[in-house]
């Protein structure tokens, strides 16, 4: 079935330094800051070992992304191996990563940087952030700076930084903890969010597995190494498409019933309000 | 807010119930036994291992959802008998609102179920996948017409039409096209359908466990004839089928008579030509099949007619009556009509 | 909540609130407007049933000649076309147009104007579609008009420029009502009614028109394409000319699948007010059955291409496809285990409005099962354009869209017209209309088996089809005693004085609070609202829902 | 998961007609959604269309246009800000010359296709481009008819700093106009 998958077992892992130093840094950073460091914010208190999984685990989605064998294959011939790195890093390590980070951190850099606060929440607006999130994936995914991607270095890291910061922007209104400096939507927001976060995704998976020829044309060369580049192309747009259609149900299930536990609480205080006012009167 | 007049309940009889679950279930005993009915074109009685997997796999689907249709009909019906409002009876039930591990058991059984379905067609799906273009024996472009199928034995150089011969056993790899609207290619005992889309070449692999003849429609909707757009297929053994070749290869049956001599000028010359290829003449445009060997098949017009000399001259007076909007529009004088009979009559 | 001072002013006169003919016409007033659609759309389903029966009459026999191939084509189109866009997805829209402003505590819809408009729209597009018949032939290509026989070249008379105008209007007329609908539930509902405690028929005409706000653009953006190519001569599906024959299948079906969600949820939406009320229960798992009406909508959208399962697609887009249509079934399954569970433990009285919901229950769940069947790809390819979908469809749609709507019909004709509908008569057209659909749609399993393609006008001798075509026609003349029974119950009920009654069924939701028929303004003050069933409370205070803190 | 204390924000999405707006624009995003991937697919099976496309007079009009419509976005952005500050004035005078901007778009789209030489039956090519801008172009004409009401009205002294609805739901659908314009211009033009 998967055209590729002979090839993604024979890449091996590949140790870059600067990845695993990046990672490094910010695993350590974060351990400081829910050990000792978290005295140095005011109003901080322990971070729950949910928030510490999530955190970490985002960082071991990107050390697969960008180590393990799905790299090697990505840089040479394997569009739908690209295509798992880029998942794994806007669906996986982003909204861990947001999940992972404490309000009161976030609470407490606002207090100092009011200017940045103010530019966090405009960004992280769900209007905007939609915009953000989807306009970084489509443009991505244009031939031309997508090809540009493959052959320099520099611009392929680009892309990686701005996805990352794309997937945090884009994931922040509906999984961050803060409620004040730099809020999340409202539930029922979060709500319409999920739903129309499924359709740029679904449209642009739809043209790239439905496409009869070959896009991206750095991946001819897949052919040479016995790989059907279309057949890889598409197995690439399903993966997008299906994790596309997945990754906003879950998060929806979770927002859905959540805003009904909100709703269902303040209804009930309402009515029994409106009882003892009844019976007061 | 009066309490309003409680609405007497009428005893729906018994018997009433009894029977819509009596219809239901016998219902499903005859679809099950019927299917081994041989007269009909069904892949439930398939002749390729193709419709031998999506049969097997169409029958573990159906007694899959017998079972949970058995179960949820069955609960209904034992709720209509069992919470029947009694007459006497005015208090209100306990009023239940949910039950979340309820709620969370009936929607994983039917995940798992799904689950389970999934890897049945994935498996499925991989069993009939098409083998490489490059192994296979015999290779038919397979041309949709408005309401015709063309078949154009490209390895062996000739074209036929409405009558399919493919040998027994050999795994034959059919590239689909369509002239004009799309239609759809099935003989269901041989395989799946697939459509024939203009500007789209598709690509369809058919093979024929057991010998003899099987029946074929078009299945996508194309226009007045759709139904009149059949198609026989023939699976015979390796020899009839070279046998059958070497017949279409001959080349084409030189009129002996002045009689012959003029049904063929005017097919070459006359009206004929501007739809219908005869032997070395192209006609202008192949709106019409192909001629050469017309008589060695045995149905014609959208394989909707045996090919006898009686339907065979019926058709040439009136094409329409037979065929009612085909786009063979033509008044023959019976002078015509005679040489034409005595000259394709011969075209073996 | 935004009150209602915002929204309307003090109890509005409605205009056109006389008896004259003209009223009726000038009229913004909701229910007005509501009982417009639901007569309208009726007359539409009985043209549609007969053209139905004309079907059934030329394929009772093999090779029969009561229709000429021309005719049957026309006819076959129509009935598919008539039966969705003008009678199904209107009669929602009139229960909805009717009820929703009722149920949620509103004095009329957040535009009445526009509601109007859009009535008028269905109207005018509705009658434009059947002039097609007078006026150079009715279009002959299907309900689903596949591109190039709609071409120029192939569908040389009118019948398909009729068929694109009238589907833009009707399509046109949809999206403002869903504007309407989705305006109205987020602005105006009553004090205390917050989203949790919305009733479920309230809630479905919701998700449905989000749906067919997303959904109805793209049959437009199609319709509209295959209009230029017909009128201005573009080439967007001529292939030749190097247009796609493809492109309409793909913009179509993102429409069509969506489609069939919004003709199911409205009846889900009503058998789930009817069943609670003759259980005397709650329904059981409210807002797990709201979330899967929502679960059903988003994925409605990623399954399209399983009507396209035979296009010779990429092997791996269709398993996907196949995959999603698999994961659509368990929101079905998870609301019709929830309608089981709330009659569970009821006291159910076996009214006619029940009569239909159980109906609904039963013969859906054989149509949800087909559906699986024809999601598995292999068997789709085997069972796809045969009669085996017709009998899908029609399980679905006839079984589950009609019955649900009969259903309501019965449940709330007391409310719109003070009279309520003969209990034996409908009792008659329940069982004729079950036994009838039964005899007409189950053979068709059989003959789909058989490989009976669908949509083919006659068939040959000798293929065992026979025999069950006839079986079929003998139903399907069943099912049309039925519906008369339900017209003469219609007249009779209407000639009858009547009886006023507010609240017949002792049901739980705020319509029954208003008087039958409502006056214009609905209700004298707005109710406020404590739990889902407010007048469950008012009648039992002790056993009140909100009390229970579920 | 930290569930928050404070009572949830609630989603006040304001007066009845601002949700209807958006629920309309929501609609003809989708619209211009499925139009614009009918655009892609077709485009898809023709890599032969010259890439991007390069219209015979070139990119200079089409790039006026956008510079155009960007900056009528920002004037009438101000006359948002104008009424909201209760200067019914400069509010009038913003409306009006977003009118004129987007005339002057009409007429450049329209003197574009003209010198192009494009027709809508050249091929696939000519009936989806030009189909796409005529489906926009309606849009903006939609938009200028509002316009010009809301217009006539600031003039008859209809609004004021907090009774200007009109005003906003003018803005708003003009802002969905122009976004939708930068998006075809980017997918036709520079893709």
């Amino acid at each position: 079935m998967y055209p590729g998958l002979s090839l993604l077992l024979a890449s091996e892992w590949t140790w870059e330094p600067s990845v695993l130093i990046g990672l490094l840094a910010v695993t350590t950073a974060y351990v400081l800051l829910a050990g000792p460091g978290r005295k140095a914010f005011r109003g901080s208190a322990p971070i729950s070992t949910g928030q510490k999984t999530a955190f970490h685990l985002g960082t071991l989605a990107l050390f697969i992304a960008l180590t393990s064998p799905i790299d090697e294959a990505a840089e040479t011939y394997l569009l739908s191996a690209h295509m798992a790195q880029h998942i794994l890093i806007l669906f996986a390590t982003a909204p861990l990563w947001v999940l992972g980070v404490p309000d009161w951190l976030i609470e407490d850099v606002a207090r100092r940087l009011p200017a940045v606060a103010r530019f966090g929440r405009k960004l992280t607006q769900p209007m905007a952030a939609f915009g953000i999130f989807n306009v970084t994936l489509i443009a991505w995914h244009i031939p031309a700076l997508y090809q540009a991607s493959l052959h320099s270095d520099g611009v392929h890291i680009l892309q990686h930084l701005t996805f990352i910061a794309a997937g945090v922007i884009g994931w922040w209104p509906v999984l961050a903890a803060v409620q004040d400096s730099v809020p999340r939507a409202p539930r029922s927001v979060q709500l319409i969010y999920l739903i129309l976060m499924v359709f740029p995704g679904l449209g642009l998976a739809v043209l790239l597995t439905l496409s009869p020829r070959v896009l991206y044309p750095f991946y001819q060369a897949a052919a040479s190494a016995g790989i059907d580049p279309l057949g890889d192309q598409e197995a690439a747009g399903i993966l997008m498409w299906f994790t596309g259609t997945v990754a906003y149900l879950v998060p929806l299930t979770h927002v859905f019933y959540a805003w009904v536990h909100d709703l269902e609480r303040a209804d009930a205080a309402a009515a029994r309000a409106a009882a003892t006012a009844e019976r007061s009167a | 807010m009066s309490m309003g007049n409680r609405p007497t309940a009428s005893r729906v009889p018994l018997i009433m119930r009894i029977r819509k679950a009596w219809l239901l279930t016998t219902g499903f005993v005859v679809a099950a036994g019927l299917s081994g009915c041989a007269g009909s074109p069904t892949f439930l009685n398939p002749a390729s291992s193709i419709s031998d997997h999506e049969a097997g796999l169409y029958m573990v689907i159906f007694y899959l959802a017998l079972g949970v249709f058995i179960i949820v009909e069955a609960l209904l019906a034992y709720a209509l008998i069992r919470f029947r409002k009694r007459d006497d009876d005015t208090e209100e039930p306990r009023q239940v609102y949910g039950n979340m591990r309820l709620e969370v058991i009936w929607t994983a059984i039917p995940v798992l179920l799904v689950l389970t379905l999934f890897a049945l067609t994935v498996s499925t799906a991989n069993a009939v996948a098409a083998p490489k273009p490059a192994d296979s024996d015999v290779r038919i472009h397979v041309i949709g017409h408005q309401w015709w199928w063309e078949f154009e034995y490209t390895d062996y150089g000739f074209t036929t039409a409405n009558e399919l011969h493919i040998p027994v056993g050999a795994n034959v790899q059919i590239d689909l096209d369509s002239v004009d609207v799309i239609h759809s290619f099935w003989v269901p005992q041989l395989a799946g359908k697939t459509d024939a889309i203009p500007g789209h070449t598709n690509y369809l692999w058919l093979t024929a466990g057991t010998a003899g003849t099987y029946h074929g429609q078009c299945v996508e909707f194309c226009g007045v004839n759709h139904a009149n757009m059949r198609i026989k297929a023939v699976a015979e053994s390796e020899a009839d089928f070279k046998a059958w070749v070497q017949g279409q290869q001959q080349p084409l049956y030189q009129p002996q008579t002045p009689q012959e001599q003029a049904g063929q000028d005017y097919i070459v010359n006359q009206i004929c030509s501007n739809c219908h290829t005869l032997g070395e003449y192209e006609g202008k445009r192949s709106i019409g099949p192909n001629l050469t060997h017309l008589m060695s098949r045995s149905v014609f017009a959208g394989a909707t007619y045996d090919l006898n000399e009686a339907n065979l001259r019926s058709w040439l007076q009136d094409a329409q009556a037979m065929k009612p909007g085909n786009d063979m529009i033509v008044n023959l004088s019976s002078e015509d009509i005679d040489n034409l009979m005595a000259y394709l009559t011969q075209l073996k | 909540m935004t009150t209602q001072a915002e929204a309307l002013s003090a109890p509005q006169a409605a205009a056109g609130s006389g008896q004259g003919l003209l009223s009726w016409v000038m009229t913004v007033d909701h229910k007005r407007i509501g009982i417009m659609y639901l007569i309208t759309a009726t007359a539409f389903f009985v043209a549609g049933g007969i053209l139905a029966l004309l079907m059934r009459t030329q394929l009772a026999q093999p090779n029969a000649t009561v229709l000429s191939n021309a005719a049957y084509n026309e006819i076959f189109t129509m009935h598919g076309t008539t039966m969705i866009f003008l009678a199904i997805m209107p009669l929602g829209a009139g229960f909805g147009n009717y009820f929703v402003p009722l149920m949620i505590g509103a004095r009329d819809m957040a535009f009445p104007k526009l509601n109007a408009l859009s009535y008028w729209l269905y109207l005018f597009g509705g009658l434009f579609l059947f002039s097609s018949f007078v006026f150079g032939g009715a279009p002959d290509a299907g309900w689903f008009a596949y591109a190039p026989l709609t071409e120029k070249l192939y569908s040389i008379n009118h019948g398909m420029d009729y068929w694109g105008l009238s589907v833009l209007m009707l399509g046109t007329a949809t999206t403002i009502g869903s504007i309407n609908f989705v305006v109205t539930t987020i602005q105006m509902r009553a004090p205390g009614m917050s989203f949790t405690r919305m009733p479920m028929f309230v809630w479905m005409t919701f998700v449905t028109s989000v749906i067919a706000i997303f959904a109805l653009p793209s049959l437009t953006t199609a319709t509209l394409l295959l209009l230029l190519d017909r009128l201005v001569g573009t080439h967007f599906y001529n292939v030749s000319a190097g247009g796609s024959a493809l492109l309409w299948q793909h913009l179509f079906w993102f429409f069509g699948h969506p489609e069939v969600y919004i003709m199911i949820l409205p009846a889900m939406g009503l058998i789930s007010e009817v069943i609670p009320v003759f259980s005397r229960k709650p329904l059981f798992g409210f807002m797990t059955v709201v979330y899967s009406g929502i679960a059903i909508g988003i994925l409605g959208f990623t399954v399209w291409a399983h009507h396209m399962f035979a296009t010779g697609m990429a092997i791996g887009a269709l398993l996907f496809f196949s995959a999603n249509s698999f994961i659509i079934g368990v929101p079905t399954g998870v609301k019709i285990f929830s309608w089981l569970a709330t009659m569970w433990g009821g006291k159910l009285s076996f009214k006619t409005p029940l009569l239909f919901a159980i109906g609904f229950v039963a013969l859906f769940t054989i149509g949800g099962l087909d559906g699986v069947h024809m999601a598995v790809l292999p068997v789709d390819w085997q069972i796809t354009d045969t009669y085996y979908v017709v009998s899908h469809i029609h399980y679905v749609l006839f079984g589950g869209a009609i019955f649900g709507l009969f259903s309501a019909m019965f449940y709330w004709f007391p409310k719109m017209s003070g009279r309520q509908l003969s209990e034996t008569l409908g009792k008659w057209q329940f069982w004729l209309m079950f036994a009838g659909m039964n005899l007409t749609f189950f053979p068709m399993h059989m003959l789909g088996l058989l490989g009976m393609p669908r949509r083919i006008y006659t068939y040959a001798d000798g293929l065992g089809w026979g025999i069950w075509n006839l079986i079929e026609t003998v139903g399907a003349y069943l099912v049309a005693l039925g519906i008369l029974f339900f017209l003469i119950n219609f007249f009779r009920t209407m000639a009858s004085p009547p009886t006023n009654e507010a609240d017949p069924w002792d049901a739980f939701t705020l319509e029954w609070k208003a008087s039958s028929p409502p006056a214009p303004y609905n209700f004298a003050e707005i109710p406020s609202v404590r739990s889902r069933r407010p007048l469950w409370d008012e009648k039992y205070p002790d056993k009140a829902d909100w009390k229970q803190g579920e | 998961m930290t569930a928050s204390t404070a009572s949830p924000a609630r989603f006040r999405p304001g007066s009845t007609a601002k949700v209807g707006l958006l629920t309309v624009i929501a609609s003809e995003i989708f619209f211009f959604a499925t139009a614009l991937s009918a655009y892609f697919f077709l485009r898809l099976e023709h890599p032969e269309w010259s890439l991007p496309a390069q219209t015979p007079t070139g990119l200079l009009i089409p790039s006026l246009n956008t510079l155009l419509l960007l900056a009528s976005a920002l004037v009438i952005r101000q006359a948002q800000r104008a009424i909201a500050a209760d200067r019914t004035k400069m509010a009038q005078m913003a409306l009006g010359l977003t009118f004129v901007l987007g005339l002057i778009f009409i007429g450049g789209q329209v003197f574009d296709f003209s010198q192009s030489g494009l027709k809508p039956d050249d091929a696939a090519f000519g009936g989806i481009f030009m189909a796409l801008i005529a489906f926009h172009a309606f849009h903006v004409l939609a938009g200028m008819v509002y316009l010009g009401i809301t217009f006539a009205r600031a003039l008859l002294g209809d609004f004021s700093a907090n009774h200007h609805t009109s005003i906003t739901l003018c803005a708003w659908f003009w802002y969905f106009v122009v976004a939708v314009w930068l998006t075809l211009f980017g997918a036709l033009y520079l893709v």
